[in-house]
């Protein structure tokens, strides 16, 4: 009876069909994300910010009584030959390092973004010419750059070494940039938008920003590592912030002299906290990128 | 040495020096005033001593009339330059009307021989020279390099390539000349006096600090001007020495007299001594490679006069004598006077990386003792608005130079607008002086109303720390050197070479 | 021993971030030589991973679940990459779904067929070329001297088409497939491709498994289809089997779906509802949900196969003894077959 | 093919006329006096009268367009002026050091996209497993170690502990044509500027063989019994030939600016320090020149650039990329 | 007769490849689309379809003729940007490829909004997503896939959201280009479907174009048939 029961026919969608999903992958997906680095970046990043309450040391001042002291009880990353406190300066000079990479970055990608948008999307003429413009401008030593205009700039802040960092850094992106919306500007869903009537802004925010965010996000997050760079070589060249703002920058130079007195807590630890920060962004980067499924390989 | 290949006696081996150098743009003895090729590739009239007095060189002899001003130089005989043309009394009058008439040029030491008012040359091997007003330091003004009138004679002196290839009458001679990389100079066995026994020195460009100290230990440098902190590294080590020269290279405050801060406070220039703990400077910023410095001629082997006031830090002192002027702490620990603060700005250029610490340094002493002094760098000085200025002088040899430009009124060098009559009565006696006691005397005197009034907040004399290998003999450090060390080449006829 | 390709209860599928999707389920199937098998069915259901998974060309997130590849009696189904190597190309070869990708765009034509032959023949770079150069004519590619050189981005999708086909063949493998080798054309160049493949294996023996899901397509070239359908086979016999005397729901359906079946102004007849995903295929029957004539049992129980002749069964609950009899739709008639086919 | 060329020698000047004008107004509008590097500190001292007579004698008290148009005017003679600083002409002071800081940068260049693009495909070949894992956690480490830092780091190793290499200058002296030794002065500069550069570009060719290997071809080639090796190298590459030409040309002066620590670490005579100067004091005419020695280098490589990529892929002869999107709809 | 919504006259379009070669992808073509009509264009491959569509669709300047809607030129620029309003509203495309044709990166619910968004169709989030929800009863898919990306839906599923994007304005004229192309027969049913019971609902006309001369006779009104640019038959 049980049996013809099950033959009588019911048609389609008689019930749903499912077979239970083990919950596993959601395990696997969290695991995936770059946690540790988040971590050890969000542990940098809130220390530079409370730089004030974890400093026991004045960052600029300097001990006089204890030199080139390797890292002890008072000093927990020892001192350099001037007695700067090392510890004190890794905070608060990460705090204007790391403020002159971002927002070095943020503009070198707003202009770039921006720039190699409208140059993408432009016609061939006026895209000839703006790239061509882009290529004269990045011609010029990028340092040769940045020296001049800061000199007419005037006395340097952390802010318009930062602009002047970024303003003169985003060509090689706007290239990328304007490549990669050569490709997609001629797919059909941007065509579709513009003859649905989409301004350029709403284009460039939905449809094209979107679709190159994975192919410049390393160049994006090198960019970081660049401004920090850059602002570590004004400074070596004397170019960089008034004395009194230490930053990675000028710790970098530090460690350059310090490298023959076998001081090495002054040559290794600020730039042991410069690769690991920088390697935190580049994982949280790969992350946000990878992010996006790709398909796997053909090889 | 890099080149071990040329055979020599045993134990000698006097082939090649390589020698850490700054860059260099010019070789020309009148263009660059403190560089070691031109000292060894020129020879002036006279040349110092290791004391740092005049003696004769190319000039045999000399009278000086004092009635007439003038002075008479007999030259030495068979002097060659280095292309084998004769030496004449033509190339030093050449050289000196180059340094008093030319218009292009403008080099920094012209005003030296401003009281130069003639050049003339009876014969072949006599030069006499007229002064318009006495000048006690004009022997010492008369080592400067004689340029060869045959080469250079119409010619614009300040682009003419002579500059990249010098000729001289000097111990070595130039050879050749590697933009960035090197200049090799060979000795000069035609030289009149004792001819040098090292063959070859090859001044290595080398200008990252860092960059040499490497250099020289990885053997590729025998002897190089190292930072003290560098140098700190091969202490004790036995492959290398260690050459500590005295210089007369001082680091000070100079306020500008001519802002309205100072003209209103000159008494405070001399009290902020005190608040400065010159000792902690010294070791910190210097690797306590230098002495604390009191006067201008401190380390002039003749003519100091340790018995002036010292300013020595004392924050007490500082203190009583502040409040004494009617300061007073305010809330902020800065001392106020009539709703002005105690506060005026340094200048530091930005390359002058050790000026920089030592301002730094300074002025957190001075902030603890609640004086505001700000820091800045600048790319360009500005004496007009500058506040005060973190200057570096030296008066290695006659105390005139290195005095009198900078603290008579209105000299070349006063960019600080310092004034005093006194200061003024003194120097003027002392360059017109020939007589050396009666110089000594002014010089005296001079230093005592300079310490009352002083010009400059004195901090430090530097040290020349010359790191060089074992086998190189010779470098003595009896001479105190110049700005930026320049100098240890004085005798460099002596200097030997070891086997490596 | 004939059978060229075996394969048996084979089940491939992939890792993904969402889970296992299980792309083949279960296929058993053999291949004679000589033979032409058409593989029908919905897109997604399988199809081109069953035959890259007998060629090993699967990304590295796919893996074999079960089951065994045998190829020419060799057990191929634990072979190394380099084993693999030789085979592809001399055993089987195969032509991609889409012509306009799967030619390198700058490589000259030419030369993409000379490396095939190069690869597997020892020859020299003349002979190679006169090879490539008859394989071209083989392929009815017009005047191919002029074109041998040329990128594929001045050929058109039929002449892409016809080369890729030319490449597949170019090392004389035993077996090919086709993987909708005509779904990207138009219908006259369709028309032309499987006219030339029918050609192509006439004249070299080969067994071809023909993927598509247009059925007026199979009836034009195959010998025996089979249907598939959420990774598994549903039915499976000779041509004739299928299309006069289909027994599964699933290909009634795809029968009647054809807009040539319908007179203008009707309604096309078509199968409701969406084929399913296969990250976590249901249980039971995978086309219970979209089947008129689904029963209980079908949203519980796999079906088994049921043989209905010895070249023909199906796996449908249907086809059990005791379900209730099923008037079939109306179908095909001859001459509708004529005319699709 | 002569319009074609016509064409190409149009841009070029266009763009160096620009380009020279760009930097000559920016350089005179930073403040500073130029006359400084002249004369030394004795400006300092000149009277008001003498400074101008200075300034006259340098051409740099007209206006700043008749300036521009003098300096035109001379350039195109062949004449770029003198250098304030070395107070010989520009162009003696720049060929002296160009040649060494051509060759650095030629051979670091080379090198540099040599192993981009070697490592890249081997990235490629090993995709997601642990070699990959480690080449990219290690190129990313290393390209963020400060150059300056890495290059008296190395000097330490190889000069002072292991005494292997010399630890400065561009060859030994008296030895400028020695081939040999030049590299062997040339192998720790070379090491620090491929570091720092090497895994910008590494990463960005790896990315586009990523993408390119997720292509139907390369299922082709696959199916045709290449193996991944050759796929990559004779198919993959190949494909990806153009993006790497065109980063390889704008990378030039990428790479030579970054010859600037390199010459200051190892006291290696180029014209990165030489660059730097001139801006910092003002040496226009060596400022200018340095400018236009890059421009020039950046533009022909760009054309060149873009002429290869018309022989490697002939889509790109006519308006880019948008004509192989139309044809794929075909 | 209804009154004419489309008027293609005498359009050409040719692209100059280079100096020497131009392809004359659509040679002198006319024909009308009236109001309520379904219009089928076939050919074979390569014989214009998709040029004349993207030509209608002011995606290309037409090299000569002109392109009616209603009474406006709408191939002359300024006309074209005097009515730019009316003409986005109311022409609306579907590609042949719906993989393409829909941003990866959007989510259904986003995809189909945004013709809503652009056009300020409703006053409140709410509104929006009530009407998207409507659109996507309308094409027959559930609302559980609102939030999913164009990747994680199958060829049929995606065509339902292009369609479903279209009609969000409520056109008055649909130009699909090839839109089944690529789908299997079932689905294709589906399709072909829907497009008729939409269309008989909502009335607006149909530029629909296929390869497939079958499918056209069983959609269409009437049926041109394009070869190599030219319009060679129209019944
Ligand atoms: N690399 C992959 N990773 C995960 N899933 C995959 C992958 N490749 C294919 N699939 C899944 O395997 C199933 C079968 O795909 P397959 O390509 O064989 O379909 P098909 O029958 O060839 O369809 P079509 O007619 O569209 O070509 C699909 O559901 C697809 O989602
Ligand atoms: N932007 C363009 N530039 C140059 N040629 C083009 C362009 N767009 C289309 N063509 C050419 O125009 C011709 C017609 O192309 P079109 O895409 O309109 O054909 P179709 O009829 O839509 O073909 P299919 O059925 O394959 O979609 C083709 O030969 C094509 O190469
Ligand atoms: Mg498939
Ligand atoms: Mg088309």
């Amino acid at each position: 009876m049980a049996e013809n029961e099950d033959f009588v026919i019911v048609g389609a969608a008689y019930k749903k069909q499912v077979r239970p999903v083990s919950e596993s992958s959601v395990w696997r997906r969290l695991w995936k994300r770059p946690l540790f680095s988040l971590l050890v970046l969000g542990i940098l990043l809130l220390g530079c910010i409370m730089a004030e309450s974890i400093m026991n040391h004045h960052p600029s001042d300097f001990y006089l009584a204890n030199l080139n002291e390797p890292p002890n009880t008072e000093f927990y990353f020892g001192t350099d030959s001037l007695g700067r406190d090392i510890f004190s300066i890794i905070w608060y000079g990460g705090r204007v390092s790391l403020f002159i990479g971002f927002s070095g970055m943020a503009i070198l990608t707003c202009i770039g973004v921006f720039y190699g948008c409208l140059s993408g999307m432009a016609p061939a003429f006026l895209d000839n010419m703006m790239m061509r413009t882009a290529e004269m401008l990045s011609s010029i030593p990028n340092l040769l750059l940045i020296l001049l205009i800061l000199s007419i700039a005037g006395k340097p802040t952390p802010i318009s070494i930062a602009a002047v960092i970024g303003g003169t850094s985003w060509m090689s992106l706007a290239r990328i940039v304007r490549s990669e919306v050569r490709q997609i500007r001629a797919s059909e869903y941007i065509l579709v938008a513009k003859s649905m009537g989409a301004s350029f802004p709403r284009i460039l925010y939905y449809h094209l920003l979107p679709n190159f965010l994975s192919a410049i996000m390393f160049v994006v997050v090198s960019s970081i590592s660049s401004c920090i760079m850059l602002e570590s070589t004004l400074s070596f060249l004397g170019l960089g912030l008034p004395v009194e703002v230490v930053s990675w920058g000028s710790m970098l130079s530090l460690s350059n002299k310090a490298l023959l007195t076998n001081s090495w807590w002054v040559i290794l630890i600020p730039g042991v906290f410069i690769v690991v920060t920088l390697l935190c962004i580049t994982n949280i980067g790969h992350y946000l990128r990878g992010a996006v499924n790709r398909r796997s390989s053909n090889l | 040495g890099s080149n071990p290949q040329t055979s020599s006696p045993k134990g000698v081996d006097n082939s090649t020096l390589a020698f850490a150098s700054g860059d260099y743009t010019t070789i020309n003895p009148i263009l660059n005033t403190h560089d070691e090729l031109p000292d060894i590739i020129f020879s002036g009239l006279m040349k110092y001593d290791a004391k740092g007095n005049p003696v004769t060189d190319l000039a045999e002899s000399y009278t000086y009339d004092a009635n007439t001003l003038t002075y008479i130089f007999k030259l030495r005989q068979g002097v060659k330059w280095h292309d084998g043309a004769a030496f004449h009394a033509d190339d030093v009058k050449f050289t000196l009307d180059t340094l008093t008439q030319s218009k292009t040029l403008a080099a920094s030491i012209t005003d030296n021989y401003k009281e130069i008012s003639s050049v003339t040359t009876p014969d072949e091997n006599t030069v006499v020279i007229r002064l318009s007003k006495p000048n006690a330091a004009m022997l010492n003004y008369l080592t400067i390099g004689i340029l060869p009138r045959h080469l250079l004679e119409g010619k614009d002196i300040m682009t003419d390539s002579f500059n990249q290839h010098p000729i001289g009458t000097g111990r070595y001679k130039f050879v050749s000349w590697e933009v960035g990389q090197s200049v090799i100079v060979e000795k000069n066995t035609d030289y009149y006096d004792k001819i040098p026994q090292i063959d070859k020195i090859v001044f290595k460009i080398v200008p990252d600090e860092n960059a040499r100290a490497l250099q020289m230990k990885s053997g590729d440098l025998d002897i190089a001007w190292l930072n003290a902190q560098n140098t700190e590294g091969f202490r004790g080590d036995k492959n290398y020495q260690v050459f500590d020269f005295k210089t007369a290279d001082y680091r000070a405050i100079s306020p500008n007299f001519a802002v309205p801060f100072w003209q209103n406070n000159k008494e405070l220039v001399g009290i902020l001594g005190y608040a400065l703990d010159k000792e902690a400077i010294v070791k910190s910023t210097l690797g306590g490679r230098g002495v604390s410095a009191y006067g201008p001629l401190q380390l002039n082997a003749e003519y100091n006069n340790p018995n002036v006031r010292h300013y020595d830090y004392d924050p007490e002192k500082f203190r009583q004598a502040v409040e004494a002027l009617g300061w007073i702490k305010g809330a902020d620990g800065i001392y106020e006077k009539d709703g002005q603060k105690l506060s005026f700005g340094v200048d530091v250029r930005e390359n002058e990386e050790e000026r920089i610490d030592i301002a730094n340094v300074a002025a957190q002493q001075f902030r603890a003792a609640g004086v505001d002094m700000k820091v800045n760098i600048i790319q360009k000085l500005n004496w007009k608005t500058l506040e005060s200025f973190l200057i570096g002088e030296a008066a290695p040899f006659d105390p005139d130079n290195g005095t009198y430009d900078l603290f008579a009124t209105g000299a070349s060098g006063n960019y600080t607008h310092y004034s005093n009559a006194e200061v003024d009565k003194y120097l003027q006696a002392a360059r017109m002086d020939v007589d050396p006691a009666a110089r000594k005397d002014a010089y005296d005197k001079f230093q005592e109303v300079l310490a009352k009034e002083p010009a400059y907040i004195m901090i430090a004399y530097l040290e020349g720390n010359y790191v060089a290998v074992p086998r190189l003999k010779g470098p003595s450090t009896e001479r105190v050197l110049g700005h930026h060390a320049v100098g240890v080449m004085w005798n460099i006829e002596d200097w030997t070479l070891g086997n490596s | 021993m004939d059978n060229i390709l075996e394969l048996n209860h084979l089940s491939v599928s992939f890792h993904t971030a969402q889970g296992e999707v299980e792309a083949v389920r279960n296929v058993s199937l053999t291949l004679k030589k000589g033979e032409v098998l058409a593989l029908v069915g919905e897109s997604g259901c399988g199809k081109s991973v069953l035959c890259k998974s007998v060629m090993k060309l699967l990304p590295p997130n796919a893996f074999v679940k079960n089951g065994s590849i045998v190829a020419a009696g060799e057990d191929i189904t634990q072979f190394s990459e380099e084993r693999m190597r030789c085979l592809r190309g001399t055993r089987f070869s195969m032509v991609f779904q889409d012509p306009m990708l799967s030619l390198n765009p700058t490589i000259p034509i030419g030369k993409q067929i000379m490396e095939m032959i190069c690869l597997h023949r020892k020859v020299g770079r003349q002979t190679a070329r006169q090879q490539a150069l008859q394989l071209l004519y083989l392929v009815g590619l017009e005047e191919p001297e002029q074109r041998f050189s040329l990128q594929p981005h001045y050929f058109s999708g039929g002449m892409r088409q016809r080369c890729v086909l030319a490449i597949a063949l170019a090392a004389q493998p035993q077996m090919l497939f086709a993987d909708e080798p005509t779904t990207a054309l138009d219908v006259t160049m369709q028309a032309q491709i499987i006219d030339l493949l029918r050609d192509i294996q006439k004249k070299l023996q080969l067994s071809i498994v023909f993927i598509s899901h247009d059925l007026g397509v199979v009836a034009r070239i195959a010998n025996r289809v089979a249907i598939m359908y959420a990774g598994k086979i549903v039915e499976i016999g000779t041509a004739e089997d299928i299309f006069y005397d289909p027994r599964h729901p699933y290909t009634w359906g795809l029968l009647r779906a054809l807009p040539s079946f319908v007179p203008r102004g009707g309604r096309l007849h078509n199968i409701p509802g969406m084929p399913p995903s296969l990250l976590h295929p249901p249980q039971g029957d995978a086309f219970a949900v979209r089947n008129a004539y689904a029963m209980k049992i079908d949203y519980e129980k796999m079906p088994p196969f049921y043989k209905i002749s010895d070249t023909h069964s199906a796996a449908t609950w249907l086809l059990d003894a005791r379900a209730p009899y099923i008037r079939r739709p109306e179908l095909l008639h001859g001459e509708s077959r004529e005319s699709i086919g | 093919m002569l319009r074609y060329i016509g064409k190409k020698i149009g841009i070029f000047v266009i763009f160096m006329g620009l380009l020279s004008m760009f930097v000559f107004i920016l350089a005179r509008l930073a403040p500073g006096d130029p006359l400084l590097s002249f004369y030394g500190e004795g400006v300092e001292r000149m009277s008001t009268e003498e400074h101008l007579a200075a300034r006259q004698r340098l051409g740099l008290d007209e206006t700043l367009p008749v300036q521009y148009i003098r300096w035109v005017d001379n350039a195109v003679h062949g004449d770029f002026g003198i250098s304030y600083k070395y107070k010989q002409p520009a162009s003696v002071i720049l060929m002296a050091l160009l040649g060494n800081t051509l060759l650095l940068g030629t051979v670091a260049y080379v090198s540099v996209f040599v192993l981009a693009v070697l490592l890249a495909v081997f990235c490629t070949l090993y995709e997601d497993t642990w070699v990959d894992r480690i080449i990219c956690k290690m190129g990313t480490i290393v390209y963020y170690l400060p150059p300056f830092w890495l290059g008296l780091l190395l000097i330490l190793l190889f000069s002072v502990n292991l005494h292997w290499l010399p630890s400065g200058g561009a060859y030994d002296t008296g030895r400028s044509n020695d081939l040999l030794n030049r590299l062997q002065h040339m192998i720790l500069p070379l090491m620090v500027m491929v570091t720092s550069h090497l895994w910008y570009y590494t990463y960005m060719i790896r990315n586009k063989l990523l993408d390119e290997v997720r292509r139907d071809y390369v299922l082709l080639a696959k199916a045709k019994g290449m193996s991944g090796y050759s796929i990559v190298w004779h198919h993959c590459l190949r494909n990806v030939a153009p993006s790497i030409t065109s980063i390889m040309a704008i990378s030039i002066t990428h790479i030579l600016s970054g010859t600037y620590v390199v010459e200051a670490v190892f006291a290696y005579p180029g014209i990165g320090a030489l660059s730097i100067e001139s801006a910092k004091y003002h040496d226009y005419n060596l400022l200018m020149l340095v400018v236009l020695i890059t421009g020039a280098l950046v533009i022909l490589s760009s054309l060149l650039a873009q002429t290869i990529n018309e022989c490697l892929d002939p889509r790109m002869r006519s308006e880019g990329d948008s004509i192989w999107q139309k044809m794929k709809t075909l | 007769m209804a009154e004419i919504l489309l008027s293609v006259q005498h359009v050409k379009q040719f692209f100059s490849i280079n100096a020497s070669f131009t392809v004359e992808a659509v040679n002198d073509v006319s024909f009308q689309i009236r109001c309520g009509e379904v219009f089928g264009l076939a050919g074979e491959s390569g014989s214009g379809k998709s040029t004349l569509a993207r030509t209608i669709m002011h995606m290309y300047e037409p090299t000569a003729g002109a392109v009616y809607y209603k009474e406006w030129q709408i191939s002359a620029q300024p006309i074209y940007h005097a009515h730019k309003k009316d003409i986005q509203r109311n022409m609306q495309m579907i590609f042949q490829d719906s993989a393409a044709a829909l941003n990866p990166r959007m989510t259904v619910r986003e995809l189909i909004e945004e013709p809503l968004r652009i056009w300020r169709w409703c006053s409140t989030c709410p509104a929006y997503r009530q009407r998207v929800v409507e659109l996507l009863q309308l094409v027959g898919l559930e609302t559980s896939f609102l939030s999913q990306y164009p990747d994680e839906l199958s060829g049929g599923q995606r065509q339902r959201v292009s369609i479903a994007r279209s009609l969000a304005l409520e056109p008055s004229l649909i130009i699909a280009d090839e839109p089944v192309a690529s789908l299997d027969v079932s689905i294709q049913a589906q399709i072909i479907n829907l497009f008729q019971e939409l269309q008989r609902e909502k009335q607006f006309a149909f530029l629909f174009i296929a390869h497939d001369l079958s499918l056209l006779r069983f959609i269409s009104d009437r049926i041109g048939v394009m070869y190599r640019g030219h319009m060679v038959e129209l019944a």
